[in-house]
Order: structure tokens, then C-alpha cells, then sequence
């Protein structure tokens, strides 16, 4: 690691920080922000971010809705979630002062682009006078950086024009960065050396403005604090980070692959699941068919196809396209095909609030379709966690022959963290019925062990069948109007989920399996509870978590388990769907922490909630 | 893929068939499973997808792999099932309404992507299954269900709306019409790309009547105009008649002896002339049969599997790569 | 009444009868029943139908496919249902006999047309030998009518062909019945002359067939039985038969016209709703617009278009349309439009049982839609109720702007029962919140009292406004990202449920209002449930019921009412929708009875679970 | 309707414009608002439909009634708007993907029915709102988020669409040519039934090249061809070429002095001639622009009300028959 060696400065030493970069939605701060995390997890840092796009493609320059940031919190293992308000926040413009201060405590450190805090810039920002100087910021540790004249300054000889000098001044903030946390550049040059490799100007300009930050806070005054982590200890391998929506898409490839298929997804673009099927258009191959449909019933209804045509097949979309998708995704349940469908929730009801994050599709995923039409419902806890519940939904999915939902939302697939990157050895194969020979094939005839009927797909000789979404005969699969018979596949198809709930691992308790409080929670809020669940039991509560990735149908042993605390507590980004759940399936009511903010709940929230609950014990 | 050749019955799965008596469905199973049969495919080979509506029973009468699907669904359920396994020779059966009404968005898409897909519409001007109601096209005036005082829609021309999309292989051609339809249909089997074929279609409870002028063997001569690539554009009983093109417009020419020189001769590769072909209509004009418009254009799947032919199959490694991206670091 | 004077009989005395007609498709069946039925109503009597159509358009003649059935029941005021087994079957043809005695107790009636019972007839239905001849029958009471030999030579001199002559024994058969029955002819002959006013001889022919077929009844031996019901206190008025559909159609005209509105009414034909489609669209008008939109989402977005443009709007469709309809629907619940939306359920999942019946899209309803989406949803109890309801929800859409589903389903749909016309003036008017003067209208001010935004419409000058699908900020309705505000949106459209729930009336108890057991009922199951409570209270059973008509938001004070009871049973034609929204909202565990046969739970089916749970205390 | 003249400002919301700088959507905005002062109307008069998209913004900024609907649709929720009152001026605003991808069934179905909808399609063959992924008028080979190595989709032409629909009115203009957009948004907005306008519009972050070879001064006459009812085809900037139609196909002629007689007049009203007009495609022929079709038909409300304005307004006593019904009995 560099180290800091011609000024004495403080080292704070720290299990964990939050950094948020803040700037224009022009000025590189996604982009900056990735480079910094990846140079924290080479330095051995557990880690989280979360973007935050502005809402409109772009605004105009310098204005409150143009405001795009970056957050990123890492260090030991106990690090979940972003964080929930940082520790030092560097803003490019003072727009992005105005959006952020409100979540920054007094105290922390502010590091500005000074040279932004024009007369312009304030004004669009909504400021009168300018706050680096007014008082406004007394409580804060401001750290004025003439970022844009130095970068000027660097890049004098450097041949750009100024446009694209100006362009280069997130580097040398990000220098700044580097040098507080005591972070190695060399991956973030050769980074920018291959991606301006056809650009060797620019790329030389990025390297220097980078080398420049990096010495302007090694030499300056005004520089006092360095920190550093303290290392977890961590499973060896090689890691990467990866957002939710990679982790979603590289764990559909990785079923094919262990599958032996192709990989069929079909989908249609949205925010925030437009990333899944960009990610998986990058890798198509012969075997690899990723599919634009005109619409999710497209999308959806090809997925079918897909799967009957005998591919692995699978979708992904958001709220408004899990609407659309309901009705073919029932001949999905009915055909009994294997396929899954990734739902990157966001805030509704309707259009809601297309970038912001919820929990808010549950209800709809268990009970959206027509009739009585169950199927298989999973949630990502985390970004990485991801790819191995999309994973876990592909394997359900084929050995018992159904549609599997995984639940992710918005949160977790912007946000990233290190993933240990599995080789394929290491994966478990897929369990996937026998065909029998032709002769005793029945394309209904199911395996009493998962229900699963089998699959044949067409180009087998001697398998040819006719399927469809009218009700069907067991064994047979003719249609059949029998009473008594569709009461019996109605049966089978409800007996199939009793199967898969059976075959759910005994739940792990996070904390002591019995006390006074369990935190129940599923998907997305894992980050927020686990580190609230840490800052509990440093405190000494009474409280053990239990944190759900089968949410539908339920693990068999969650009764049991939750019975052994007075109370449950469910944090949910809804206003309380696993709590409808549970209350119908369990008979007791769990206290319930909702916020249906667009936001994240954060750990602090939780943590709050756990007090008051034990509080009034 | 040499087989002792299957002959139309071994295309039949022998289940009952269910439409009303006197229903123009079931000549058009037979032509299918003829036309199938003489394609040199094995029946596994074949895919056969539906939507809703009774003509879209029709996969539970073939014996090759069948998926009857959703109201509106086929072509994109198709679609799905034409991608994961190109080599299929895929079918899409469908009716006015599951094609045209709910179904439009995907049959549009399908035939922009040309989508290799043998899109087989069954056009009885009803909705047959729910008991008679208006589809996209009743004729203006009809009364059915919905419109006990005659629909007031105007129609689509299911033919010419393909046309009007650049279909690569369209055609039209008549229940009854055995000969016509088997012709047609042989084209269509073969064609690379979508063919869309509509069929006249009687529906004995709903619009038993509306294609009999076609049918009467003392007028239908007069009232169809049989089109063929290369010949001229005539018709009538006594082949005394044919149709000019003046002015980008349709008109009726009557001639005796040799076919004058004003009459059009067709051509089945000219947009221009499929599209006016396809919009002549009763009573004014006979009704175009035939094939109107075959042109060969790379089909959706072909473009997709050429377009990635160099990356071949995913390799282990390859998908180990992409696992670890260009950012990975290894961590002791 | 028509009294039998040339002969002795037997007059037996009863509470109810119920008779099912059953021929081929082509014989007429529905036809008859309905002139039957008709007769029935006009005697005095309680009744209630099911008509019983083939799922194929036409099935080959005289096949088991094409066998049409109609069944009624009727007496006093006891009769809620069809009936379960009927006492009386006429038969046509050997298929409706083969169809339809396994549903008929021994020592039953059957009426058969005998001259059907020929080789070729008997082979269709599988029948190896006659089975009115073979001894099968020897526990039942039959009487063989050679019918179509019978009309024959009653219309020799008719004129008519053949074919037109068999055509006429329906009407020879339902002579027979009037006679047995103790009705009048005269109406139903004042119904031939009308219906076939076009062709003089074929009235004649049918008027003759029937009374012939009366005056063979009447000379017979063979006919030694004939029935009088004995009749109930009815409410005077004018009445008429309607069907389920017929009932939500004419509710919506209804409504439309109390509430001084043109109506819209969208959808896309599909069965079972087809009829009120099809029943509206006879009744198209300058200010009952009908209109066949291309889709199910067509339709329901256009319904939210008319609803936008100051109709009072509403659409109709089953299990497949409803999952379609879900995505534009939740346009109406953030945009606050009235609209109503009647899902006429029928057999899932999927394409399922199109023509079957069935209770299972009632959390689809709830929980179909993305994101938190709530609405309102109501179900109807029997045919014309389906009038009462369907008014019900339109006061409520229009009340606090909201959309609301009103359930029914194929039992409902297709059935009929008799319906005291009301007037107009009897019902009460619309409440609907007042437009402020333009200066202070604000398109998401709400009325406290409802939640209510005001409903301004294009065409009125001064309110020119914009709204849509994004979460809109308080007051304004302007598109808001504001965290805040989304939570404060989404608690006050779930607040509007809150406040349609407390301005429900107060459970109605049949029965004592505590005890052992209450029987739970909601929507179309209400007809076999009461029938049961008849019967259990006659035998002195302590159980009670409850309908329920809201089935979300629920009554406020259910909880209360069910308390009192040790045990709550929860009969539903599915795998238990209700049970599990009880468990969720009151922490106790109904017993549930689930049918999903495609077919209604009958009377005796509640009756023998009432004593199994009342014997099993 | 006299009402003191309203001016584009009056039609202005005063709300924030969010698109993004440079992007083609504000000059379409100054252009309908124009066209709306001028029409006569109130602005109470008027109803702006969106779907989903960057266009769909649009109704906001707009000082009418405004409905942003879902993504796809618009045309849907305009039907129902239109047909429950048919007074209002209805304008669709949507985008390539929201009408012609999600929307493609409404659009093509309002178009049959000439409903009596303005639909307004700014195509920048390109998904702007979820940030750049293909359209179906993409162009094939285009590198989108979607399509790495080139688009492979056949794309649809709008017009040519709109055309082979036999839509009653479509025109296509360019977001940069306010005249012409200008002139043809006033004929769009007083034409009765489906008006169909297509905008080539720039859209800054993913299509910024697309349309730049229409609108470069230097070459632009030479790319563009000006459709004019009962004008010549002559384009070119020295007015030196002509379009010729021989054998149902489109040529280029060129000539210096009169334009010669083989250069099509064009009519407005003949439906081979748009279709084959607005099939013409760069680089082989200039980009026609202006009105292509334009032909008085019945529009589907006005045949909906004629039909039963002999019944006119249900009267109570009416409602009270039907209730009652052929079969109602007394009880007492
Ligand atoms: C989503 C959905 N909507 C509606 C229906 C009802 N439905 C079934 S078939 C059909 C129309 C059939 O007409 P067409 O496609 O012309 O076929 P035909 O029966 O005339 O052969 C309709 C409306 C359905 N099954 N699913
Ligand atoms: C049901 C649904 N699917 C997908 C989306 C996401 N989405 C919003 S706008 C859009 C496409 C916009 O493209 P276009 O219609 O061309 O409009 P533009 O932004 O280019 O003006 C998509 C896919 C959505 N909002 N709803
Ligand atoms: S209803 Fe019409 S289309 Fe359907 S089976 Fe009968 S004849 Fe054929
Ligand atoms: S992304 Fe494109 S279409 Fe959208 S506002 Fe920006 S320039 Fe306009
Ligand atoms: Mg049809
Ligand atoms: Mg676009």
C-alpha cells in the first residue's frame, strides 16, 4: 500500500466507512465511484454500493434533478449495506450539496469542488449565497478543492480541449480518495489505459488528473485525516464485484451451462431490470439466445415456448411488466415447464416510482395469476446473493417442473459487492428427471417424489404430445372437463409446492435460537437487519434474526422456529406483505417495520425498531 | 432424416374431432397433414402452435409435438419455441380474432422479424368459440352477438394486412378449395421466413353464407381472381376478363380472344402490386386467391445464429471468463 | 290453474321440486327450461336455474359431448339453489340419460323420449342394449314417451317438413311437464306467437306440440303423478327471471342512469361474460356506449380513458381477462377513477375450465396487482344479486373514486332466479364529493370524510389538469420522487379502503347470533348454504351463517361476530381464498370445505360437513 | 367556441421542460401548441394521451387536460377517452417503442377503426426513457444497449405502416423542419378519424446521427423528398429530379428545364401510390416527407352515434322497460 510518508497526518483506523460521491449527472460520478470500490476490495475490504440515478435521462446541467451519486461502504465482514449516511461526502457541484447535505451528520467530512461554487452554480442549486463560505456548513469539516482549476492546471499540455480537461477532473478527486484511504492506483490505471485504449490522449489526461489528486493531498495542508480498515478475514478465491442485476444474469448462464442447455431469455426492456437482459445480450452465442420480445406478453409467453421448445429458459422484468406477464406465465404453471422469471421490484402501484426501490411484488408474485396457480416464489438477499437465488430457482425449477419468481428489486441490482467467483466444478449439478423410454411416456405421468412431470421437448423422436392451458387428465395430459379430475390436478399442483417447501434447508437463526426477539426478514433488507443485528448484539440485546430466501412456499420449520421467541419483528419495504403471510400461515401477529419510501430501510431504522420493541417488553 | 415416406394419416392423431358438422376446419386439417406429410420431415420435427378459438383446436388432431396456448399467444409462444430450436419446422394456427384481435401485436412482430413461422389464419369472420361475436373482420353491417345492428368497424383485410408489412410469402386461399389450398400450402411449407396464409373459413352456427359466392360453382368463376407469379391477371368464366393497372388503380378489363397487353402480369416479388392485388375486394372486383407476394429475405433466426456463428457454444472457460470479468482480484 | 279432471292422480304436495331437462344440443333444451322456468315464476313460486350447455359449439348429434342439460328448482321461498339431485328427469335421447343419472337418486322420475332410444341412438351414447328396456332403470320411475312419433302425427297436416316437425317436441314434452306440474300454457304460448311471428305455420306447429303433449299427459295412464308446490309469502311487485349476467348489465345501466351519466362499457367477449357484452350492446344508446376493444387491455384501458372522460365506466371479463386487465387497472387505482370491473370466474388456472364454475380469482383480485394497488372488492350471491351488487360497487367507485371488482361467476352468470323489478325512484341516488369553484380545485385535494379526489372531466373549463401514472405529490397531483410523500400516497389510498370498510352495514347473522358453529360464506356459494341452514335448523343443528357481499375490505365488526361462535366453517369452490384472508385478518383457524370441481358445492355437500363438525365437537 | 384568440403560449403548462438539451421533443411541443391555438378550441376542449417514454411526457407541458398512461397504452385509453366524449379534440403523443413495440395492437387497431384520434409517433429509433436499448425502428446493424453487435430486427417504416393499414390520414415531418411539421401538423389536426403523423426526432444521448444527413443545409434537398398533393415528385436542389412510377416501382428520373410528364403527380388520395411513396428508403431514394394519404372516411364514434341516434338518450322510462323485459309477471 502507499503509504502517506512527507506530512504527518492522523490515521484513523475504523471497522468500517461510507463514502458518498455527489456531482452532475455529466460529471463521471458512477463511474468514479465503481473505480474507487474496486480499489477497496483489492485491498482486501468487504464492501457495498448504491448508485443513484437522477429520475430524468438528463437534466439539465448543474440543476437539483441533474444530481447523480454514488455510495459505497467497506471494511470488515460486518459491512452489509451501503451505510446509511456518509462519512465523507464529496460533492463535484453545489447542487449536489443541496440533495445530499440532509442526509450527512454534523461532524463529517465535506470534500467540494470549490470551482463549481460559482455565482451560475449556486443559483441553479438554489443557493443565494455560497455555503462552503456562508456558515452554512460550520458543523462539517469542509475540505474545499479547486478541483477544475487544478485539473486545468495538470492537463495544461495535454492537447484536449478544455470540454474534455473539464471531463477529467472526477480523477483527480478520486486521486484525493486514494490517498485518504491509503488505496493502491495501480488497477485504476490500467483500467483507464484499456478503456481509452483507442484514445491515448485522453487516457494519458485520466492518468495524470488521477496522479495529480492523488499528490495535491499528499502534499497539501489542508489534508489531516488518512484511514484505514481493518481487514476481515475472508474465504480465499478470486472476487470481482458485481451489481444484482450481473449476479442475475451470469447465474442464468451458469444454469444452462450445468444444465447442459441452452440458455433461452426473453424480455422486454425496464427499469431496473433493462440491465439482466443487457448483460446477457453482451454473452449470446449459439447457445446463449437472448430475445427482445415487442412487449413482456411477448416475452413471457416466448419464455414458454422456449422451455417446451426445451431450452432453460427464463425472463425478467419489473412491477408493470410482472403485471402484463400473469397470464402467460399461468400456462407456465399449467404446462408445467420450467422457467423463472426475475422480478426487479421498484416502487408502485402503476408507473410508481420507476428508479426507487420497494418490496411490494410478493402479494402479487404468490397470488397474481387467475384461478388456483401456484408456483415457486425465491428473494435475493444481497447483490451477490443474487446469482446463487437465481440459481436456487433454476435448479427448483427444473427438478419439479415450474415457474420460479426471484424476487430482487432495484436496490439490490444498481447496488454491488465482492463475489467470490465460482469455479463451475464447484457447483452442484442439476437434478432433473428421467425420461422414460418412448413407449411409457405419459406426458403427465410425475415422479412422486417431486411431482415433477416430464420433459420432452420436440425434435425427440417417439415423445411427440400436444399440451395446452385447458385442464388436463393425469397421466395423460388430454384435456379433460372431469369434475374429479381437475380437483386431483389441482391437488397435484398444490402437492408439488408442499415438495419443494420439504426440500428447504433446516432455517438458520442468526444469534441464539431462542429469546425475546426474531427479526424476520426476506430479500432485500438482509443488509439493513444483519448490521443492525451486529450493532444489537454489541450492545447486548435479546434479539436473533432469521432472514428468508423461500418465500413462497414457506420453509416447514419457520413455525418452530419463530415460536421460540416472544416476539417477531418483520422489516419490510411494504406495508406488510411477509406479515399478511405470516399471520395466515402462523396464527400470531409479528410486530411490523414498513416504510415504503422508495428508499432502503436502513440499518439504523432497524435498529431503532429493535430497541422500541424490546424497550416496551 | 430419410424416412419411409409418412403419408397425411401419419400426421393424424387419431383423437375425434371435435368442430360442428359441415365446419371448413376440417378440409384444412386435411390439407395440412397432407402438406406435412410430404415435406420429408419427421413428425418429431414439426411444432405445432395455437392460440384459443376453435380453429385453434387444431394441434390435438396432428400427431407431431403440439402446444395449444393462449388467446392471442401463438406467435409469440412460437416465436419462443422457433429460437430455442430452429430447426423445427414451426406452425402457427390461429383464427380472426386470436390472430388479428388480441394477438395483433404479435403477429406484426412476427412477421416484421420474419420469424420463420408458417402462420395459418383461419379466417371465418366470427368469433366461432365464444358463440359469435364480431371479429376484426366482420364485414361492416354483419349483426352478430356484439353488433345486433350490424358492426360498424371497419374490417381488416387479413391478406393485405400482412402485405402492408412486408411479409415475405403471403397467400390466400379458400376451405373449400382443395386444390388451391394444397398448392398454397406446399408453398407456404417451404418457404424460409413467415408465410402467412389466410383461409376462408366456414363457420356453420355464425357465417355459414359469407363465403358461398366464392363456393357457387355457377358464379365463382366470376368472382375470383386466381392469381399466379409470371401469368396474367384474368379471370372470369369464360377467361374473358382481366385486371389492368392504370394509374397505380385497379380496372377491369373484358377482352375476347388472346389477353391483351394492358392486363397485368403478375408478379409475386413486387410490394406494389401485392398490395393493390390484396386490396381488391367485392363487389367491385373478384377475390384475389393465390399466392400474392414471395420474396426470400434472411428469416429472424437465420440473422441471429449467423450473427454469433463465430462465438459457437459457450465454453466452460468462456463462461469462467465471463464470471470473472476484467476487474477480478484474487484475495489470500 | 289447470286442473287435471279426467282422470284420478296423485297430487303430491311439496316444499320444492327440481327438474332437469337434457337433450341434445340441437333439441331445444335451454329453450324449453327457460318457458318452464318462466311458467314456474308466474305460478307464484320461488326459483332458481342452471343451464348446463356442452363445452363444444356443436358436438356431433346425439353424441355424450353434446349433451345440453337445464335444471331448475323452485317452490317457497326456500329455494336459493338449482337444486342438488333432481326428482324429475326428461331425457331426449339416450346420451342426456347416459350424461346425467348418476346425478339422479333412485326412485327418482325420468321422462324419456323413447322413439330415441333406436340403435344408432343408443350406440352414440355407448349404450350396449336399451336401457330403458334392459332393466337398468328398474329402480327409478319411467315413463317413456315415444315423443317424436307423438309430435309427428299431432302435426301431419302442418306443412312443415320433417325436420321443422322434430323440431316441435320440445315444446311436445314441455306440454307433458305443464300438465305434471299443474302450470299454465298460456304464457308460453303468447311467447311462441311473438317469437315466431314471422313464420305463422312453425308457431302453430309448437302450439300444437304443446298442447298436445299436455292433453297426452292428461289422457295417460302412465302419468299417475302430478305435483303442487306449495307457495311462499312473496314481496308483491312486478317480477321477471334474470340471469346473473343479464343482472350486472342492467345494474349498470342502472347506476349510469341514477348517477345522471352516459355509460361506457369496454371489454373483449369472453366466456363466461360474454352475455353482458352481448346484453349491453342490445341496449347501445347515446348515452350507453358499448364498445369490443381489441383486447382485454384494450378494454380496461379504455374503460380508465372513459372514466378520465366523465362517463361512468366499467368493464366485464373472466379469470384470463382479469389477469390481463390487472396492469391498466392499476392506472385506475392511482389515477382514483370510479370504474367497475365484474370478474366472472370461471375454472382455472389458465385457460382451465372456461365453461366450469368456480371461486378462485378472489386474491387475485386483492393482491393481483404490482405494488400496493388496493381496492375494492365485492361478490355476488346469487342471479339477482348480481343486480344488487354490481349497483352496490358502482356507488362505492363513484363515492370514493376508486375502482372496485365485483365477483361472480358462471354459476351466477348463467343461472337465473326471479328479480322484483325495482323503480327508479326507489333506489337512492349517487353520493359523489362536489366540484370546488375552479380557483381552488386541486386534482389530489382529498375529502376527508372518503378519501375522495374531485372528478373533473374534459370538456369543463377551468379545470384543465394533468395526471398519470407516476406517484403524484399530495394535493397537486404533479409527479413526485419524494420519499415522503410516496409514503404519505400510499397510506392514504390505503386509508380509502379503510374508510369503504367502515361504511359497510352491520354483518347480517341468519340465524342465532352466537353459538357453536357460523357457516362463512361470500359470493355464489350463498344459495347452497342457506339451503343447508334450512335443513340443519329443521333438524335443530346450532350453526348459523353469515354472507358476505364485501369481501375486501372486510367488515369491521366480522371479527366480533365470529368470536361468538366456537367454530367458523368457510365453504368455497376453491382451494380456501377466504379461509386464508380470515387466518391472515382474525389469527384462528376456520374449518374450510373446498370444492374445485368446476362444479357449485351443493346444499347437501354444507349440510353433511355442518354435521361432521358439529358431530366432531 | 368564440373565444378571445389563445395563443402557443396559452397552451403552455409552465412547467419545468425535462428533456434533455438538444433533444428534438421541444420543437415538436412549440409546434402542437401552435397548432392547437390556432384550431379555435378552448383549452378544456382538448385531451393530450401519452403512454410511457420521453415523448410521453408531453402532456404535462401542456396547459390541457393530460392523461400520462401506461407504456404502450395510449391509443387505448384514448379510444375510451374519445368515445365517452366525442366533443374533445383527442391527441395521442407517443413514442416507436410505446406505439409501435408494447402499443402495437392499439395503435393498429384505433387506425382500423378511424377513430378519430391525432397520433403523434416522434421517432428517434430508439428506447430513450430506460436509456438507449433497440426499438422496432432501430435500423438493422444499429449498436444499441440491446443489440452489442448490431441491431438484427427488420425494422417497421411508421408511415408505411400507418399507410398499409389503409389509415385515413399519415404524414411524416421532421422535429427540426418547423414549417413542415407546422403544415402538416394543421391538416393532422383538422382531419376527422385516425390522423397518423410520424416525427423523425433527434434524440441526443442515443441517436444523435440519425436524422443529421436530413437536415445538413448542404445536402439535405438532395436526401429529402417533399410530398404535395397534385404536385410533381421533384425533388433535388436544383429541382432537377423526379420520382417516376414504372411497373409499380418507384424511379428516379433526372432532368433539367419542365419537369417531364413521366414524373408522378401525386395524390393524396390514391392508396398504391402511399404505399408506395412511403416505402422509398434511403440511400437509394430521398426520404419522402409531408402528407402521404389523406382521404375522408367515417370516423368510428360518428358511425357509433349515427347508428343509434335514433335512440337517442335512454329515458327513464326506457330503463324501466328494459329491466322489465318481454317476460316480467305480477305478484301480489
Ligand atoms: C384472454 C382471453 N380472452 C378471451 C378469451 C375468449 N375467447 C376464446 S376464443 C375467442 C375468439 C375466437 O375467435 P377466433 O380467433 O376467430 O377463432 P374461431 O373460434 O373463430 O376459430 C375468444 C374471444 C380467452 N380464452 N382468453
Ligand atoms: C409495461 C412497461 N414495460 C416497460 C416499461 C419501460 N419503458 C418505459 S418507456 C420505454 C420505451 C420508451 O421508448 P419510446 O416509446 O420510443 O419513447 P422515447 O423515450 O424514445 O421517447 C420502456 C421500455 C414500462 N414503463 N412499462
Ligand atoms: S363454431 Fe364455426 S368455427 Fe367453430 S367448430 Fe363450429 S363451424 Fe367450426
Ligand atoms: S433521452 Fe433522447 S428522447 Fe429522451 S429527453 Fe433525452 S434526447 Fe430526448
Ligand atoms: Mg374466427
Ligand atoms: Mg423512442
Amino acid at each position: 500500500m502507499t503509504k502517506a510518508k512527507n506530512k504527518s497526518v492522523n490515521i484513523s483506523k475504523n471497522k468500517s466507512f461510507t463514502v458518498r460521491f455527489a456531482g452532475d449527472s455529466g460529471d463521471g460520478i458512477q463511474l468514479v465511484g465503481t473505480r474507487f470500490a474496486n480499489a477497496t476490495a483489492v485491498a482486501g475490504n468487504e464492501l457495498s454500493t448504491l448508485p443513484d440515478y437522477p429520475a430524468e435521462i438528463r437534466a439539465p446541467a448543474g440543476t437539483l434533478a441533474g444530481v447523480s451519486g454514488f455510495q459505497i461502504s467497506f471494511g470488515d465482514e460486518t459491512v452489509k449495506t451501503p451505510g446509511n449516511k456518509p462519512g465523507v461526502l464529496v460533492v463535484m457541484n453545489p447542487a449536489a450539496l443541496a440533495v445530499n447535505l440532509k442526509n450527512v451528520d454534523k461532524g463529517s467530512i465535506i470534500i467540494a469542488n470549490s470551482d463549481a461554487f460559482s455565482q451560475a452554480g449556486l443559483e441553479k442549486a438554489g443557493y443565494k449565497t455560497n455555503p462552503l463560505e456562508d456558515g452554512t456548513l460550520s458543523n462539517y469539516r469542509v475540505i474545499a478543492v479547486p478541483a477544475s482549476e487544478m485539473t486545468e492546471a495538470a492537463l495544461a499540455d495535454s492537447g484536449l480541449t478544455k470540454p474534455q480537461v473539464m471531463k477529467c477532473k472526477n480523477f483527480y478527486m478520486l486521486g484525493i480518495l486514494f490517498w485518504m484511504y491509503g488505496l493502491e492506483t495501480e488497477d485504476t490505471k490500467g483500467w483507464i489505459k484499456t478503456k481509452f485504449k483507442k484514445v491515448p490522449a485522453v487516457a494519458e489526461a485520466n492518468l495524470k488528473a488521477l496522479d495529480s489528486g492523488y499528490a495535491y493531498a499528499e502534499a497539501t495542508e489542508i489534508f489531516d485525516a488518512r484511514f484505514e480498515t481493518i481487514k476481515s478475514a475472508v474465504t480465499p478465491g478470486k472476487y470481482r464485484n458485481l451489481t444484482g442485476n450481473e449476479a442475475a444474469a451470469y447465474a442464468l448462464l451458469t444454469a444452462a451451462k450445468l444444465l447442459k442447455k441452452k440458455l433461452f431469455y426473453g424480455s422486454y426492456p425496464i427499469t431496473p431490470a433493462s440491465e439482466i437482459l443487457q448483460t446477457l445480450a453482451k454473452h449470446r452465442a449459439t447457445d446463449v439466445v437472448v430475445f427482445q420480445a415487442e412487449d413482456e406478453i411477448a416475452a413471457m409467453a416466448a419464455t414458454v415456448g422456449a422451455a417446451f421448445g426445451g431450452n432453460f429458459s427464463a425472463t425478467g422484468t419489473s412491477g408493470p411488466g410482472l403485471s402484463l406477464k400473469l397470464e402467460s406465465m399461468g400456462l407456465g404453471v399449467i404446462a408445467e415447464l420450467p422457467m423463472v422469471i426475475v422480478d426487479v421490484q421498484r416502487g408502485g402501484p402503476s408507473t410508481g416510482l420507476p428508479t426507487k426501490t420497494e418490496q411490494s411484488d410478493l402479494l402479487q408474485s404468490i397470488y397474481g395469476r387467475h384461478g388456483e396457480s401456484p408456483l415457486v416464489v425465491l428473494a435475493a438477499a444481497s447483490p451477490a446473493d443474487c446469482f446463487y437465488t437465481t440459481l436456487a430457482a433454476s435448479r427448483i425449477a427444473v427438478k419439479y417442473m415450474t415457474p420460479v419468481i426471484v424476487l430482487t428489486n432495484s436496490y439490490l441490482a444498481n447496488g454491488s459487492e465482492p463475489f467470490r467467483i465460482p469455479k463451475l466444478s464447484e457447483l452442484h449439478k442439476f437434478e432433473m428427471a428421467k425420461l422414460p423410454p418412448p413407449d411409457q411416456f405419459k406426458p403427465y405421468a410425475r415422479d412422486p417424489k417431486t411431482m415433477a412431470r416430464p420433459w420432452a421437448w420436440p425434435g425427440l423422436k417417439g415423445y411427440e404430445h400436444r399440451i395446452g392451458g385447458l385442464e388436463k387428465a393425469e397421466e395423460t395430459g388430454a384435456i379433460s372437463y372431469d369434475p374429479v379430475n381437475h380437483e386431483k390436478l389441482t391437488a397435484a399442483r398444490s402437492e408439488k409446492m408442499r415438495l419443494v417447501a420439504e426440500s428447504i434447508a433446516p432455517t438458520k437463526i442468526c444469534g441464539k435460537d431462542q429469546g425475546e426477539l426474531l427479526v424476520l426478514g426476506w430479500g432485500s433488507t438482509y443488509g439493513a437487519i444483519s448490521t443492525a443485528m451486529t450493532e444489537a448484539e454489541a450492545e447486548g440485546l435479546d434479539v436473533s434474526s432469521v432472514h428468508l430466501r423461500h418465500v413462497w412456499p414457506l420453509p416447514p420449520d419457520l413455525g418452530k422456529v419463530m415460536k421460540r421467541f416472544r416476539k417477531v419483528l418483520i422489516p419490510e419495504e411494504n406495508l406488510g406483505q411477509l406479515r399478511m403471510l405470516i399471520r395466515s400461515e402462523y396464527l400470531f401477529e409479528p410486530i411490523g417495520l414498513n416504510k415504503v419510501q422508495g428508499q432502503p430501510l436502513n440499518s439504523d431504522e432497524v435498529l431503532a425498531k429493535i430497541k422500541e420493541v424490546l424497550g416496551g417488553k | 432424416m430419410e424416412n419411409t415416406k409418412l403419408t397425411a394419416k401419419d400426421f393424424s392423431s387419431g383423437l375425434p374431432v371435435k368442430w360442428c358438422p359441415g365446419c371448413g376446419d376440417f378440409a384444412i386439417l386435411n390439407v395440412i397433414q397432407k402438406t406435412m406429410a410430404n415435406m420429408g420431415l419427421p413428425r418429431e420435427k414439426f411444432a405445432v402452435i395455437s392460440g384459443i378459438g376453435c380453429s385453434s383446436r387444431f394441434p390435438y388432431y396432428v400427431s407431431t409435438y403440439g402446444f395449444h396456448t393462449l388467446h392471442g399467444r401463438a406467435c409469440a409462444v412460437a416465436s419462443g419455441v422457433k429460437l430455442s430450436n430452429p430447426e423445427l419446422s414451426v406452425w402457427v394456427i390461429t383464427g380472426d380474432g386470436d390472430g388479428l384481435s388480441i394477438g395483433g401485436n404479435h403477429t406484426m412482430h412476427a412477421i416484421r422479424r420474419n420469424m420463420d413461422l408458417k402462420i395459418i389464419l383461419f379466417n371465418n369472420r366470427i368469433y366461432g368459440l365464444t358463440k359469435g361475436q364480431a371479429s376484426p373482420t366482420t364485414l361492416p353491417g354483419s349483426k352478430t352477438k356484439t353488433t345486433p345492428l350490424g358492426a360498424i368497424d371497419y374490417p381488416f383485410n387479413p391478406a393485405r394486412f400482412a402485405v402492408g408489412l412486408d411479409c415475405t410469402f403471403v397467400a390466400r386461399c379458400i376451405d373449400s378449395d382443395i386444390a388451391g389450398s394444397t398448392a398454397v400450402m406446399e408453398r407456404a411449407a417451404k418457404h424460409v421466413g413467415t408465410a402467412f396464409v389466410e383461409i376462408y373459413q366456414k363457420c356453420v352456427p355464425f357465417t355459414d353464407k359469407e363465403f358461398e359466392w366464392l363456393k357457387d360453382p355457377a358464379t365463382k368463376e366470376d368472382m375470383i381472381l386466381r392469381v399466379e407469379h409470371g401469368k396474367p391477371l384474368v379471370f372470369g368464366k369464360d377467361k374473358n376478363k382481366g385486371i389492368a393497372i392504370k394509374n397505380m388503380k385497379a380496372e377491369i378489363v373484358t377482352f375476347s380472344g388472346a389477353v391483351p397487353a394492358e392486363v397485368a402480369v403478375y408478379d409475386e416479388t413486387n410490394d406494389e402490386m401485392a398490395h393493390l392485388i390484396s386490396g381488391l375486394k367485392h363487389p367491385e372486383f373478384p377475390t384475389p386467391i393465390g399466392v400474392f407476394r414471395a420474396v426470400r429475405k434472411p428469416a429472424y433466426e437465420e440473422l441471429y445464429y449467423d450473427q454469433i456463428k463465430h462465438v459457437g457454444d459457450t465454453k466452460e472457460h468462456e463462461l469462467e471468463a465471463v464470471l470473472t470479468g476484467p476487474d477480478a482480484w484474487e484475495m489470500k
